[in-house]
């Protein structure tokens, strides 16, 4: 295959080295020159383009960054997940693993629901932080807060128990850093029916697969059976 | 004119089309599988086609996808009687493997998908190296995913895995979890 | 990928060295192989040996739900993956025949030409980096730094970042992309002309470049060549012009073309492009003001996604060139058949006949100027 | 004191002088370069990372000797040291300052003022290739032998535009000893420039300093162990103290050339146009001068650098084409100059 012969041809001052590696090294010393004035300032963060991570944590994350997760409590203190396995079932990694149990008598102020999480697994090794479960979740429970430091010793510390989950989202009230409420994301709005067929009148699905809160009554009856599927 | 029918009247008239489908805007020829290499050069060189750009070339494997499904719901309980009924009386299933080339036309920017159905008894397809080096690694993995062989090809070897890998992964019957091959490396020392 | 793929051919002969430029190697991109045969310093033979990072993303595809897959084709070409989930999310609408919003299609713009600069950016480094020369590297890798905070304040992720969903985008722009747009556009561009002062008239790397792995343009069309090295080989092709999506036809923007296909060219064309893609997304945020600020996002898409049976291929101008998904369904939650048409891998397999007769170190800069990425290759 | 103590202090002194320099020039490259590249370098180990080259140094030590299997045992330790003897013995003829008179004893700040100077540099320049060579073919890995061969070819090859250069200055200074060629470029000429090689010979200088680069195996012709292309050249397989010997001998042969170049071609203690020699005192002077020369050499030091963080590398042919067609033609024709000049104004 005759390979197109390619002619280089060069001004003269590309064609002596010298000019061109001159030019080169003036605005490398540019860099160099500020940078080294930078670098006398007191302080970690001097030159403006490195953060020094460990001593300077001063770099601002988004609010809405997937980090490590969190079960919310709403304001009366009371857990909001109603162990209902959306988010298991949404996940692609599989990583989440709920049990389920009845809210008793005595435990009104504990649990927001009848039924809540007896136990509430997310193994992080399998974890890709995608962000579904927290985009499905009903009623907002599960969400992925802002901590990215997620090293640990053995196996068995990254599998986030409910308690854990509980913890982060203590820890994160405190520091301030909880997650802003979820935006409503706006939906092309119905196209007008003029006839009434059954299958569209029935399924009045106002919102995508966001906001499921305001599902028409007919709807729980297909999510229970999306529900019982392990 | 539109494409279905400068393909059909360039096409017809051989009788190599056997099935012309469209759907959602894309055309799809199912061609007979020992004319490829003709209805390819017809492609390429008839001048209101002139499809001289080959984007890929893959398997795809309908194992069950002319059955029904195994596990009708309460709701479409009618539905799947039907189906059952339907495909009796349409005969023996059709071929298994499937080759589907995607061409491209680079003037008229239109794209063209040609199909070609391969039986599990014969599996195979002439290569379309000869007109078209791009078709090189993609008729590999074809081979190497599905089993399909190309007639012609210089060098079919497995491409993504490694040669001592017995089985063909992409196909339907192939367990997702792999069935535990492992990989022996021979050091010759 | 036997042991000595090269035992039956004829170069036997002692003279020859047969060098194994393996997976781990320090230019490797991911993990490529090569199994060179070299007489002296030039590669008489070279065989690429891939799938060591064949992560079986098709068969994963036909077991996930279609909205399960957006996360697994960030994976794919990871230097920038917004291209890869609008690619597949396209080939999903096209299938289900959904019409995605203006709104959320100018959104999926800027984020892909974003998404644009920053695999420029990163391929340009490297080529650098392999070429010897490591400043200019670092000057781009901090705008990317910035792109990438760009994209953590739009939906929380940096890298991988499951951008957008089936039927349009799951969030809005931040609220200060504007500011933050404003203050990265000076410092791309000056990043950008730092690199070309470092780098285009240097004699020492206009030596390393020019006349370096040519191919004209037939060989690159016959081999399936698309994006940026097809045009560098005098081809002016480009999804986006050509079939365009997504709104591009409203905006204005020039396709650099190259003349002789080496790797200079494909060095020169990204660049170009890096600014093309910045004027295309000051228009399309212009476009984007004037848009009320509730017009929709998303399309009307019901819950769990079933499309019609059929098989679609849909394809868009990702930065290394035609990214193509092919999706064909039975009319379950699954899709039946998923088959991603990866631009590099076409590339890579050309590279016997880029490279040889030409030296181990031009085989290095061809295959950094390719942007062969191991992620999209192997799938 | 007599002389062959003095000898022994100088010798000892110089030794651990141009160590010194070579383990700070580790840290000025990485600092150097870390602020070129918009980034803080190393600042974790001591205040801005002084004590990183130590920590290196450490590290270099205690890290465990391995042989590979299929190595040639013999050739694998003969390689690091046959580089790094020379690297560290050239600096003999290297002067570093002018004398000084100490208890009625003048002392040269010289160690050996050997009358054939920087022949004596040449060769020990060729034996570092030894190790080069020695050190590649003895690790028996296929990268190693390539950048092995690749820095012979191209170290033979530029010793010859070097020696040229060096030819030239012959011819204008008449003698090869470093201390003559020194003391020679005191003051003016041609009424307003210092006497200095630099403006006597400025092709043979760029002659020089590039085939000074090419001998040092710093970018642009850092081809031997260029990492890209193949894994770090002819020290891939060494681990400890061996690789700490062949990179300290590299960084000893930086110091080494700017020390000949500052000698040569930059009046080596001289200052441009006023002679300190006759203000100051015997030993305030022998320090003043030591410190002139070295910042001249400091300057050189940082250019490595400096130039190692700017420029791509070349390609191997493009190094011999260089070398044979570029530098050589360049070097006769200097030689042919300054033999025409001599003969016109002499």
């Amino acid at each position: 295959m005759a390979k197109p012969v390619v002619k280089k041809e060069y001004t003269l001052l590309e064609r002596i080295y010298l000019w061109e590696i001159l030019k080169g090294m003036k605005l490398t010393w540019g860099h160099f020159w500020f940078n080294f004035k930078a670098c006398w300032r007191p302080g970690p963060h001097t030159i403006p383009t490195c953060w020094q991570y460990p001593e300077d944590r001063t770099r601002e994350i988004s609010p809405v960054f997937r980090g490590e997760h969190m079960l919310q409590r709403d304001d009366k203190g009371r857990e909001k997940c109603i162990a209902c396995g959306m988010c298991a079932k949404v996940c692609p990694a599989k990583c989440i693993t709920i049990t389920k149990g009845k809210r008793k008598e005595g435990e009104e102020n504990k649990y927001a629901a009848k039924t809540y999480p007896a136990s509430f697994e997310i193994d992080l090794l399998r974890c890709i932080f995608c962000g579904f479960c927290q985009e499905i979740c009903p009623k907002e429970a599960i969400v992925l807060g802002q901590n990215f430091e997620l090293a640990r010793y053995t196996k068995e510390e990254c599998i986030l128990d409910k308690h854990k989950l509980l913890l982060n989202y203590q820890k994160a009230k405190e520091e301030g850093k909880l997650r802003p409420p979820r935006k409503r994301v706006p939906v092309v709005p119905a196209p007008p029916k003029p006839e009434k067929d059954e299958k569209a009148e029935g399924a009045e699905a106002k919102k995508s697969k966001v906001a499921a809160a305001g599902k028409a009554k007919k709807k729980p009856v297909a999510k229970k059976k999306v529900a019982e599927k392990p | 004119m539109d494409l279905k029918k400068r393909v059909e009247q360039c096409l017809g008239p051989e009788n190599f089309v056997v099935a012309m489908t469209e759907c959602q805007g894309d055309l799809s020829v199912e061609v007979p599988k020992r004319n490829i290499l003709d209805v390819m050069h017809l492609l390429r060189d008839t001048p209101d086609l002139g499809f001289n750009f080959l984007s890929d070339v893959f398997g795809v494997d309908n194992l069950d996808l002319n059955k029904p499904k195994k596990k009708p719901k309460k709701k479409e309980e009618g539905e799947g009687a039907e189906v059952e009924e339907e495909s009796k009386e349409k005969g023996p299933l059709p071929p298994r493997f499937e080759v589907v080339y995607l061409l491209l036309c680079l003037e008229r920017n239109e794209r063209l998908q040609v199909k070609v159905r391969v039986e599990e008894s014969d599996m195979e397809v002439d290569s379309l190296y000869l007109i078209w080096k791009a078709s090189d690694w993609p008729e590999r993995e074809a081979f190497d995913m599905y089993g399909i062989r190309f007639k012609g090809h210089p060098n079919l070897k497995r491409l993504l895995m490694w040669d001592e890998f017995s089985a063909y992964p992409l196909r339907k019957d192939y367990p997702l979890e792999g069935q535990g091959e492992e990989r022996h490396l021979i050091y010759d020392d | 990928m036997n042991q000595n793929p090269t035992s039956q051919t004829s170069y036997e002969s002692d003279n020859y060295v047969t060098i194994n430029i393996g997976p781990s190697h320090p230019s490797m991109h991911g993990t490529l192989r090569i199994v060179a045969v070299t007489d002296g310093e030039t590669i008489v033979k070279a065989e690429p040996d891939i799938g060591y990072l064949h992560r079986g993303v098709e068969k994963l595809g036909e077991n996930l739900t279609y909205h399960q897959f957006i996360p697994i084709t960030d994976r794919l070409n990871y230097c920038s993956a917004i291209p890869n989930n609008v690619s597949y999310e396209m080939a999903v609408e096209k299938l289900m025949g959904v019409e995605v919003p203006e709104k959320a299609q100018l959104i999926r713009v800027i984020m892909m030409e974003l998404a644009r600069i920053a695999d420029h950016q990163v391929c340009i480094g490297i080529l650098g980096v392999d070429l010897g020369a490591f400043t200019p590297f670092f000057y781009l890798i901090i705008q990317r730094e910035e792109i990438y905070e760009i994209f953590e304040w739009f939906n929380g992720a940096r890298l991988t970042n499951t951008f957008g969903r089936i039927g349009g985008v799951d969030a809005d722009l931040p609220d200060d992309f504007e500011q933050r747009w404003e203050e990265l556009k000076p410092n791309v561009r000056k990043a950008n002309d730092e690199t070309e002062k470092l780098l285009t008239h240097n004699r020492i790397w206009m030596d390393r470049t020019i006349g370096v792995s040519t191919f004209s343009p037939e060989d690159a069309l016959n081999w399936g060549f698309t994006g940026p090295c097809l045009r560098a080989c005098g081809v002016k092709r480009d999804l986006r012009i050509d079939e365009p999506y997504c709104m591009y036809d409203k905006f204005k923007f020039e396709v650099p073309v190259g003349k002789n296909g080496d790797v200079f060219d494909r060095y020169i064309v990204r660049m170009i492009e890096m600014e093309e893609s910045i004027k295309i997304i000051d228009q399309a945020y212009k476009l984007y003001k004037e848009m009320p600020a509730d017009a929709p996002l998303m399309a009307r898409v019901p819950k769990v996604i079933k499309p019609p049976a059929g098989e679609v291929y849909s394809a868009l101008e990702s930065p290394n060139g035609e990214l193509g998904f092919f999706v064909k369904s039975d009319g379950s939650a699954k899709p039946y058949r998923i088959r991603i048409r990866p631009p590099c891998y076409m590339m890579f397999q050309a590279l016997p006949e880029l490279v040889e007769g030409e030296m181990v170190a031009d085989l290095i800069a061809c295959i950094s100027s390719l942007n062969v990425i191991a992620g999209e290759l192997d799938r | 004191m007599d002389d062959w103590l003095i000898a022994i202090i100088k010798v000892v002194c110089i030794w651990v002088w141009v160590l010194l320099i070579a383990v700070v020039m580790t840290w000025v490259e990485r600092r150097g370069a870390a602020l070129i590249q918009d980034r803080p370098g190393p600042n974790r180990a001591g205040p801005f990372g002084l004590f990183q080259p130590l920590a290196d140094g450490i590290k270099l030590f205690t890290k465990e000797e391995i042989i590979p299997t299929k190595a040639r045992k013999i050739l694998y330790i003969l390689g690091p040291l046959l580089f790094s003897v020379p690297a560290f013995s050239t600096y003999a003829v290297v002067p570093f300052g002018d004398k000084i008179i100490l208890g009625g004893k003048e002392i040269i700040l010289q160690v050996s003022d050997v009358n054939i100077g920087f022949l004596f540099i040449l060769a020990l320049g060729s034996m570092a290739v030894y190790g080069v060579i020695l050190g590649g073919w003895g690790s028996s890995n296929k990268y190693s032998i390539l950048g092995g061969l690749r820095s012979t070819a191209q170290m033979v090859s530029y010793e010859v535009p070097l020696g040229l250069a060096l030819l030239a200055i012959v011819f204008v200074y008449g003698t090869f000893s470093l201390r003559d060629i020194s003391l020679a470029q005191q003051g003016t000429f041609l009424g307003f420039l210092p006497n200095w090689g630099i403006f006597k010979q400025p092709l043979g200088f760029i002659l020089f300093i590039v085939a000074a680069y090419a001998e040092a195996n710093r970018v642009p012709f850092d081809l031997p162990e260029a990492e890209s292309e193949i894994v770090s050249g002819y020290h891939t397989e060494y681990g400890s103290m061996r690789l700490g010997l062949y990179l300290f001998g590299e960084y000893v042969n930086l110091v080494t050339l700017s020390g000949v170049t500052v000698a040569l071609y930059f009046g080596s203690w001289h200052m441009p146009y006023i002679d300190l020699g006759a203000y100051l005192g015997p030993i305030s002077w022998g320090i003043v001068s030591f410190c002139i020369f070295f910042l001249k050499v400091s300057f050189f030091l940082w250019m490595f650098v400096w130039v190692r963080w700017t420029l791509p590398r070349f390609r191997y042919d493009q190094v011999m084409g260089l070398g044979w067609k570029g530098l050589i033609p360049l070097g006769l024709f200097n030689i042919f100059i300054t033999a025409l000049f001599i003969q016109l104004t002499v």
